[in-house]
């Protein structure tokens, strides 16, 4: 096959800093390369190189990049912006962030069509259209009309792909197009670049961090770690007999399944009573929470599962008294927790994003005593005591403790989120997403984390999220939510292996098995109508009959500890 | 928009209590203004107009008034009602702010973009230069300066140059085109600064942003980029400031109008407050809450037009 | 926007337009504070055979006014009385404006209605309505002035820090404190009034020149600095008044002049810390 | 690139819009019609309700009373032919002229002039606000007592003999009638034409041009607020044929910098100086400048019920410290005099001006007497040093330019520190009636032309002695003086009566205000007479 991109011992620094340190790659016609590493390793800067969007005024740039055999660098501007667009295509990370908010999604999809082939706006529309057909969106002309703002993440990023394959350009570059997506809908984006390579003979250069991804979908992969390529070759070759220790440490951060051995003892801790949260937005009532009732073992880890919008975040501000539920009770060890003194000594929260979940203007020191300085002030060396043992505790130089959280890592911050909860040293702690912001290799460390602590101070945990790997991981029991209400509980294995609801069948198929399980029914629009009554799920679920759509079916024991809330059974 | 009625209808009692309440603490009363009138005359006076009524009661007459629409006769200008010197003052502000908004918004979006285009090369730094200046300095210098050199200087020159007494630019009044150049351009000048400021941080801001990287991947070139993206998003931080800005010119600027001897409402607001004029003062403050609700409403309008996020609701997402 | 003072200031001190403004705001500074003193004349005393001399005649460096006072001395006093009332005034404002917002912005619901919808109200009266009543109800000295100017300002500041709390108030880090059970006023010092010093900072270096300009408008009604004390816009404003800009132009250009680049070097002060501040995150 | 073509447009545009723009008429004023600066919106042309000068100057032109003014400033026959006085200078019987009309056409009768008078001095008139100026109908017999609400409209001594004779009969003799008839006060009205005007409760008399029906030279064509007054002449008035102008344009210049822009680019025709230099420039360009005395005296008023300022040494010594001639030939230099007594050059005497006789009544910048007055005052009072007085100022720039020259003068020769308080006349006006004050700046202007009228403010009886000064000397002089028949005998009772208020320095003249003003060399006749009703007076006005 004839090589289309080819690059030549290229390196990129900025401000003396190396990004890019003498790369050399090249893709051929109609194949799929991969480009794997961690965050930060410069794979982006890549992609973007390739397209001559770094200015050399701000960036210093060596070596070649040749695209038909003529230099990307060298190249004026306006013969690039001949390139861009027409013969490669771009694909971003976060499709929401990359479209113009202000415009319609016709405008904008149809500009490369209307610049390189000169076809007129209608035209131009009426050829997009067909395009989105084909990508299974079953009302383009709705599609067109609305905003960017209106569309789920899945949705925009298809018309990304439909807008770069409209050109029929010769190489499409997709810079992590799935992370940011829901896991359901990430598979069916995957399948579309596969076909879009087969089928029209454009090669793809997928760009991601996660490597059993790239053996579902590239031909050949390159590991690229500090901006330097360290292996290349062919994906199956390389995954079975990975050369460099980079490559392995990536393997093994997600494929190791551990089966996890924990006694539960049957102490109830945490009950939770018939929840409704109730928000009013405009004239509508948005139901978050819709009775839900659950309770939580002394020292076991709950994992509840749900996809977004499923009403766990809510559940987790309501259990630590954030915010009052509209009704329904919470009682830990028999007593409303609203009414408990010092409840924070009892429960605490770890959040998803570490950024936002610290105070940039205090120190690390403050963070984490902030707990002991609101119950009660201690003195001044005792309250450094406690708080350097709780970052020993966490992994963590006691060093730390005077810089500020912009100064640290992500991992890091993580680590000082879990030792600031811990300074009370709560009976249950709550994790909301702490994972989802980090890559495979750092997710993996939190989780060894969250297991050493488990066993040396006997915590409970709820851990809440959409990644089911994650909670086969590390959970005793899971319960799954779909649009605030728990569908079905069980133990961990009885939940991944043999699923009862329709719904949880639905997620664990669509993350583990990776079948392409409810293509076309993924895209029903109205489920708002079943809002009150009835079971929530029985728009999409395979099986549903008269009585799913009046009465909301209750949560009926099947056996052992295995609940489910279907007419079914 | 019933919410948006009741909000409007509190404001405006609160503006008007505070504000009689605030007139009504001040020394000295209307009718000693030039001369001291013999006693007997100022109690005539003053039973004629109420003011001899204790607080309360004047208060309540003034609302029932209010409420019936009418805001009763000033106190200086004998025998006309406030709503009548209003109706004929109002048009000429609104006809000078009108041409100075405009005057500032087409060259405040010209420099702005211009230095947002051509960043840190020559062309910026000369505008943001100017815009700087047109900043700093006071409107009643900018006037003044104005009116010395293109209307006196100007007739001058033409005088000695033609034999001629014929002044392109009439040094005061507001009638004809001509008289009306000078004073736009001294009212613009300072709100243009502004405008031309604002849309070059917006459009910097706006032309890091992501969609503007996709835009230049889509092989837009430069000038494509900014017009069809980048404009239309730096505009909406402009538009969030012109309500006050629009509304506090539209009515009139005292200083503008005091060097021009433009008929306008600006000269009311100090001088009904320096005369005591109770029923103007109050009179201009009920209208000026109105004039300011009613545009700030139709840049909330207008910012819902062009920003569709704030148009259509989330909610009615398309898809999962 | 989450950032800290000192690495913002580091930014800010980066740019060379920045540290001209600077400098001239300290040599402002320095020469109000110590000029006069140099001078063999004081400010007030009236020399009749020496109306409206040019600069550096007779020893007036800068010549003289209307009553033959030396205008060297009368600059750098009416840049104490400017200045202050400038400083003063954007203080007052910053204090009354963060904490009307953040009250509001934190409390939420119903309150944070009423006191919107009062802020709105005073932000309605014309602000020369409330400025020109002030003065006459108090008579016209510094403090007078001052207080008219503040009463008018501070609602753009509240709604600046309003905005800012209501953003804060939905970040992990209020709700980590909320789950430690911090009441709300702990939460409104420790967390949210911290993360708004950049906003306050930028507000408070903005207001100081519209204060000054503010200022120099009143004296135009005559509304200013009662005499013989006399700040830069009584100053400009007299030599409009007493004397035609063909025959005296010093008189009105020499205060103008300072004016126009103390407000320059504020201007380009706050620019450049909006600027550091915007580009943090 | 394309935008720079852009540019290039954009410029085109711009210049041919200027280019474009300048066809249109000559600024300069037609033949025959003269521009003057009002200065201000005058707040009602209703002659019963106007109070200041801005009005005043177009009610002169617009409406006659039963005299009016020559050029001197003295009194002759307007709307009446001629008049009778009695002996005993107590009844004025005036026979109003065949063909007095109004701009209208119909004839002015006595009936017009009563209703007129009578609508001034009601208590409570229906339809507007009492009249500011009407305790100038007090010498009346029975019209203080109607306008204080207590007697009846008929007792007020006025009778409508026939259409044309009215019949007027006075409290006590009064010379100076026939002055004070010629006031804006005692300008006629047509009554039906006014009941026309009166819509729901309120009465348009006087506000817009079409409500306004005069008897005098002018009439007004066009009023548009705040911009322009516009009166053309009035072929009906009885002298019409002695009337050159066909048009006067009152313009509306508040700001001063831009009237003198105006006057020199030949948009106005007429400019107030108050700067030395710019009377020096315009004198030599083609204008006239002159200066003609306003009869408004400058002075201090001293509270002398103040604990202070009771002392008559303190106050002499805060006079004579000053230098009066240094403030009026360097600050001023305007054509101000200096005053060294209170009624003003202008004022008649007994055959020749009154200040002429009267002569000057103290001394002053003499700086050691001033000093030894101010010691032998102190020990009088037993304090050991001058405490700080207050000073109050209203907020117009002559009086706080005036203020601080003062302030400067008594710091240098008496080292005492003044404060000055800066606030609106009205707000002083009430500090000074209720005696919360010390030491304030006035200016007094008279209504008519005579002494009395600058005397009254130190009569105890007069409620403008805000000074509160009070000798019985004075007092018993100044009766006398108002029932003494005989002028010249009046006039020296009044001069002695000034004499005693001088020396007891109750107030402290500082100087008669001159104005000087800059005229278009092609007007010609302008005059600037010193009473407010004839502060601009076109009578005699022509163009060249």
């Amino acid at each position: 096959m004839d090589t289309i991109l080819r690059i030549k011992d290229f390196s990129l620094s900025f401000k003396g800093k190396k990004i890019l340190d003498n790369i050399n790659m090249s893709v051929s016609k109609g194949e799929i390369l991969a480009v794997v590493g961690e965050s930060g390793s410069g794979k982006s800067m890549l992609a973007r190189s390739v397209l001559g969007l770094n200015s050399p005024d701000v960036f210093d740039i060596k070596g070649k990049i040749f695209f038909d055999d003529r230099d990307i660098n060298s190249l004026p501007e306006k013969e690039l912006t001949k390139i861009r667009g027409a013969k490669i295509g771009m694909v971003f990370q976060e499709p929401l962030s990359y479209l113009n908010p202000v415009i319609k999604m016709a405008s904008q999809l149809t500009e490369p069509l209307n610049k390189h082939k000169k076809i007129n706006k209608r035209k131009a529309a009426q050829l997009m259209e067909d395009f989105l057909r084909k990508l299974n969106i079953n009302d383009p002309l709705q599609y067109m009309k609305s905003y960017p703002h209106q569309l789920s993440g899945g949705m925009a990023q298809r018309g990304v792909i439909a807008m770069n394959s409209s050109c029929e350009p010769e190489l499409i570059i997709a810079d992590e197009p799935t992370s940011s997506i829901d896991v359901i809908v990430q598979y069916s984006i995957i399948k579309l670049i596969k076909d879009l390579a087969r089928l029209q003979g454009t090669s793809v250069i997928f760009i991601t961090h996660d490597l059993q991804l790239a053996a579902k979908i590239a031909d050949r992969v390159a590991v690229i770690s500090k901006g330097r390529i360290v292996e290349e070759g062919d994906v199956q070759e390389v995954l079975k007999n990975p050369r460099t220790n980079e490559t392995a440490q990536l393997l093994n951060a997600c494929i190791a399944e551990r089966a996890q051995e924990t006694g539960v003892k049957r102490k109830a801790l945490l009950e939770i009573r018939d929840l409704r949260m109730h928000f009013k937005s405009g004239n509508n009532i948005n139901r978050a929470l819709d009775g839900v009732s659950l309770t939580v073992y002394e020292g076991e880890t709950l994992g509840i599962l749900g996809e977004s919008g499923c009403g766990k975040s809510t559940l987790s501000r309501i259990i630590t008294r954030i915010q009052r539920p509209t009704s329904g009770k919470v009682l830990f060890e028999g007593t409303d927790i609203f009414s408990i003194k010092d409840y924070s000594k009892i429960v605490q929260m770890i959040f998803q994003d570490s950024i936002t979940s610290m105070n940039p203007q205090m120190r690390i020191e403050d963070i984490v005593a902030e707990g002991i300085d609101i119950l009660y002030g201690k003195s001044r060396q005792e309250r450094t005591k406690d708080v350097i043992e709780c970052l020993k505790r966490v992994g963590l130089d006691k060093s730390i403790k005077d810089r500020f959280p912009h100064q640290l890592s992500g991992g890091q911050r993580q680590r000082v989120g879990i030792a600031r909860a811990l300074i009370t040293n709560p009976k249950i702690l709550i994790c909301d997403e702490p994972t989802s912001y980090l890559d495979t290799v750092s997710q993996k460390h939190m989780l060894d984390l969250f297991m050493k602590l488990k066993n040396e101070i006997n915590l409970t945990y709820i851990f809440i999220t959409h990644n089911i790997r994650i909670l086969g991981n590390i959970s005793d029991r899971i319960a799954v939510m779909h649009k605030g209400r728990i569908v079905e509980i069980g133990t961990r294995d009885e939940i991944v292996f043999n699923p009862v609801h329709p719904y949880t069948k639905m997620l664990i198929d669509a993350s583990i098995k990776d079948e392409d399980y409810f293509a076309e029914s993924l895209f029903q629009t109205d489920d708002s109508a079943c809002n009150s009554c009835g079971c929530k799920y029985h728009a999409l679920c395979k099986r549903t009959a008269e009585k799913c759509r009046q009465e909301s079916p209750a949560l009926i024991n099947i056996e052992g500890e295995h609940f489910v809330a279907c007419h079914l059974f | 928009m019933l919410k948006r009625l009741a909000s409007f209808l509190i404001t405006m009692w609160l503006v008007v209590t505070l504000t009689f309440i605030f007139i009504r603490c001040l020394p000295g009363s209307p009718f000693n203004s030039d001369k001291m009138v013999h006693p007997q005359i100022l109690s005539n006076l003053n039973t004629k107009y109420g003011l001899d009524k204790p607080f309360h009661e004047q208060y309540l007459r003034y609302m029932q008034n209010l409420v019936k629409g009418d805001l009763g006769i000033s106190m200086i200008y004998k025998n006309r009602s406030v709503s009548s010197i209003i109706k004929r003052a109002f048009p000429v502000s609104l006809d000078l702010g009108i041409r100075a908004v405009l005057l500032a918004a087409f060259v405040g979006l010209l420099l702005g973009l211009i230095s947002a285009l051509f960043t840190n090369k020559a062309q910026d730094h000369i505008i943001s230069a100017i815009t700087m200046i047109s900043v700093s300095l006071p409107g009643f210098v900018v006037g003044t300066l104005l009116q010395y050199l293109l209307c006196y200087r100007l007739s001058v020159l033409i005088y000695n140059i033609t034999k001629v007494r014929f002044n392109i630019f009439p040094n005061t009044g507001w009638e004809g085109f001509r008289s009306t150049v000078v004073p736009t351009i001294a009212l613009a000048a300072g709100v243009m600064g502004i405008v031309a400021k604002m849309l070059r941080s917006s459009l910097k801001d706006v032309m890091n942003q992501d969609y503007i990287v996709m835009s230049r991947a889509k092989g837009l070139n430069k000038r494509e980029v900014v017009f069809r993206h980048a404009l239309k998003n730096a505009l909406l931080p402009l538009l969030s400031i012109s309500g006050p800005l629009v509304s506090s010119i539209i009515m009139g600027s005292f200083v503008i109008e005091n060097i021009f001897s433009i008929p306008g409402l600006g000269r009311y607001f100090v001088s009904s407050v320096q005369d005591k004029d109770y029923t103007m003062v109050l009179g201009l403050s009920v209208f000026s809450v109105f004039i300011v609700v009613l545009i700030n409403t139709l840049t909330d309008i207008l910012y819902a037009i062009v920003d569709p996020r704030v148009r259509i609701e989330p909610k009615d997402r398309l898809g999962a | 926007m989450l950032f800290s003072i000192k690495t913002t200031v580091r930014t800010v001190l980066k740019s060379k337009l920045a540290w001209a403004g600077a400098v001239i705001l300290i040599v402002i500074a320095v020469m109000a504070i110590a000029a006069p003193a140099f001078s063999p004349f004081d400010g007030y005393s009236h020399d009749t055979d020496s109306i409206f001399l040019k600069p550096m005649s007779k020893g007036h460096w800068f010549g003289t006014d209307e009553f033959g006072r030396d205008l060297f001395v009368r600059v750098w006093q009416g840049a104490r009385i400017s200045l202050a009332i400038g400083i003063l005034a954007a203080i007052i404002q910053m204090v009354i404006g963060t904490l009307y917002g953040g009250m509001s912005g934190l409390f939420g619901g119903t309150v944070d209605e009423v006191m919107m919808r009062l802020a709105d109200a005073l932000y309605s009266i014309p602000d020369l309505i409330l400025v020109v009543l002030i003065t006459m109800a108090m008579g016209n000295s510094c403090f007078s002035v001052i207080l008219a100017l503040s009463v008018t300002g501070w609602t753009s500041t509240a709604r600046v820090v309003r905005g800012q709390t209501l953003m804060l108030k939905e970040m992990d880090f209020v709700r980590a404190a909320k789950a430690f059970g911090a009441g709300r006023w702990y939460i409104m010092f420790k967390h949210i009034l911290p993360n708004c010093r950049g906003q306050i900072l930028v507000s408070l270096m903005l207001n100081v020149p519209s204060a000054v300009f503010a200022e120099s408008t009143l004296s135009f009604l005559g509304l200013g600095i009662k005499p013989p004390d006399a700040s830069w816009g009584t100053l400009v404003n007299e030599g409009f008044k007493y004397s035609n800009i063909t025959y005296h132009p010093w008189v009105i250009f020499l205060p103008l002049f300072f004016i126009a680049i103390t407000m320059i070097s504020l201007n380009i002060l706050g620019d450049e810390f909006k600027k550091a501040l915007d580009s943090k995150h | 690139m394309k935008l720079k073509s852009y540019h290039a447009l954009l410029l085109a545009v711009f210049v041919c819009i200027t280019l474009v723009l300048p066809a249109c008429s000559d600024v300069e004023a037609g033949f025959n019609e003269v521009c003057i600066n009002l200065g201000d919106e005058p707040p009602t042309l209703d002659p019963q309700l106007v109070y200041d000068v801005v009005p005043m100057r177009v009610i002169n032109a617009v409406f006659e009373g039963l005299c009016r003014k020559d050029k001197e400033g003295l009194p002759v026959p307007g709307a009446a032919e001629r008049w009778e006085i009695s002996e005993d200078k107590l009844t004025y019987t005036f026979y109003i002229r065949k063909d007095a009309k109004w701009s209208n056409g119909t004839p002015v009768t006595a009936k017009d002039f009563k209703d007129a008078w009578m609508r001034a001095l009601d208590p409570e008139p229906q339809y507007h606000e009492p009249a500011f100026m009407a305790n100038l109908f007090f010498c009346i017999k029975g019209a203080e007592a109607y306008a204080y609400g207590e007697g009846k409209a008929e007792d007020v001594a006025v009778d409508v003999v026939d259409d044309r004779t009215l019949r007027v009969t006075l409290v006590q003799p009064t010379p100076y009638f026939l002055d004070l008839v010629c006031n804006s006060v005692y300008m006629p009205v047509n009554k039906e034409f006014y009941d026309k005007q009166i819509s729901g409760d309120i009465s348009n008399y006087g506000t817009e041009a079409e409500a306004i029906l005069g008897n005098g030279p002018f009439t007004v064509q066009e009023w548009n607020h705040d911009e322009n007054i516009v009166l053309v002449k009035n072929d009906t008035y009885w002298n019409a044929d002695v009337i050159n102008l066909e048009k006067i344009d009152f313009k509306m210049i508040r700001d001063n910098t831009a009237a003198i822009n105006s006057f020199k680019s030949g948009e106005i025709d007429m400019i107030e100086i108050t700067d030395r230099m710019l009377a020096a420039e315009l004198e030599n360009s083609n204008c006239r400048v002159e200066a003609y005395n306003s009869g408004i005296v400058e002075y201090v008023t001293l509270n002398n019920e103040d604990p202070v300022l009771c002392n008559v040494n303190i106050r002499k010594a805060l006079s004579y410290a000053l230098d009066r001639k240094t403030l009026v030939e360097k600050i001023l230099n305007d054509g101000s005099k200096e005053a060294y007594g209170f009624v003003s050059p202008i004022v008649a005497g007994y055959n020749g001006k009154f200040r002429q006789q009267a002569g000057d009544l103290f001394k002053d910048n003499d700086i050691d007497t001033a000093r030894k007055l101010l010691e032998k005052g102190l020990d009088e009072l037993g304090i050991s040093e001058m405490p700080k007085i207050v000073f109050l100022v209203n907020d117009t720039e002559l009086s706080k330019r005036d203020a601080q020259v003062l302030k400067d003068m008594w710091k240098k020769s008496l080292d005492v520190d003044v404060e000055l308080q800066v606030m609106s006349f009205d707000a002083m006006a009430e500090k000074m009636m209720s005696k919360d004050y010390q030491m304030a700046l006035l200016t007094w202007s008279a209504d008519y032309n005579d002494p009395l009228a600058y005397l009254d403010v130190f009569s105890s009886k007069s409620f403008y002695n805000v000074a509160f000064y009070s000798n019985n000397q004075f007092e018993e002089l100044l009766d006398r003086a108002i029932r003494e028949i005989d002028d010249k005998s009046r006039m020296e009772l009044l001069i002695k009566a000034e004499q005693i208020a001088m020396d007891d320095m109750a107030v402290c003249p500082l100087y008669f205000i001159a104005n000087s003003y800059a005229v278009n060399n092609r007007v010609k006749g302008l005059v600037r007479g010193s009473s407010a009703i004839q502060d601009i007076d076109m009578y005699w006005t022509y163009v060249e």
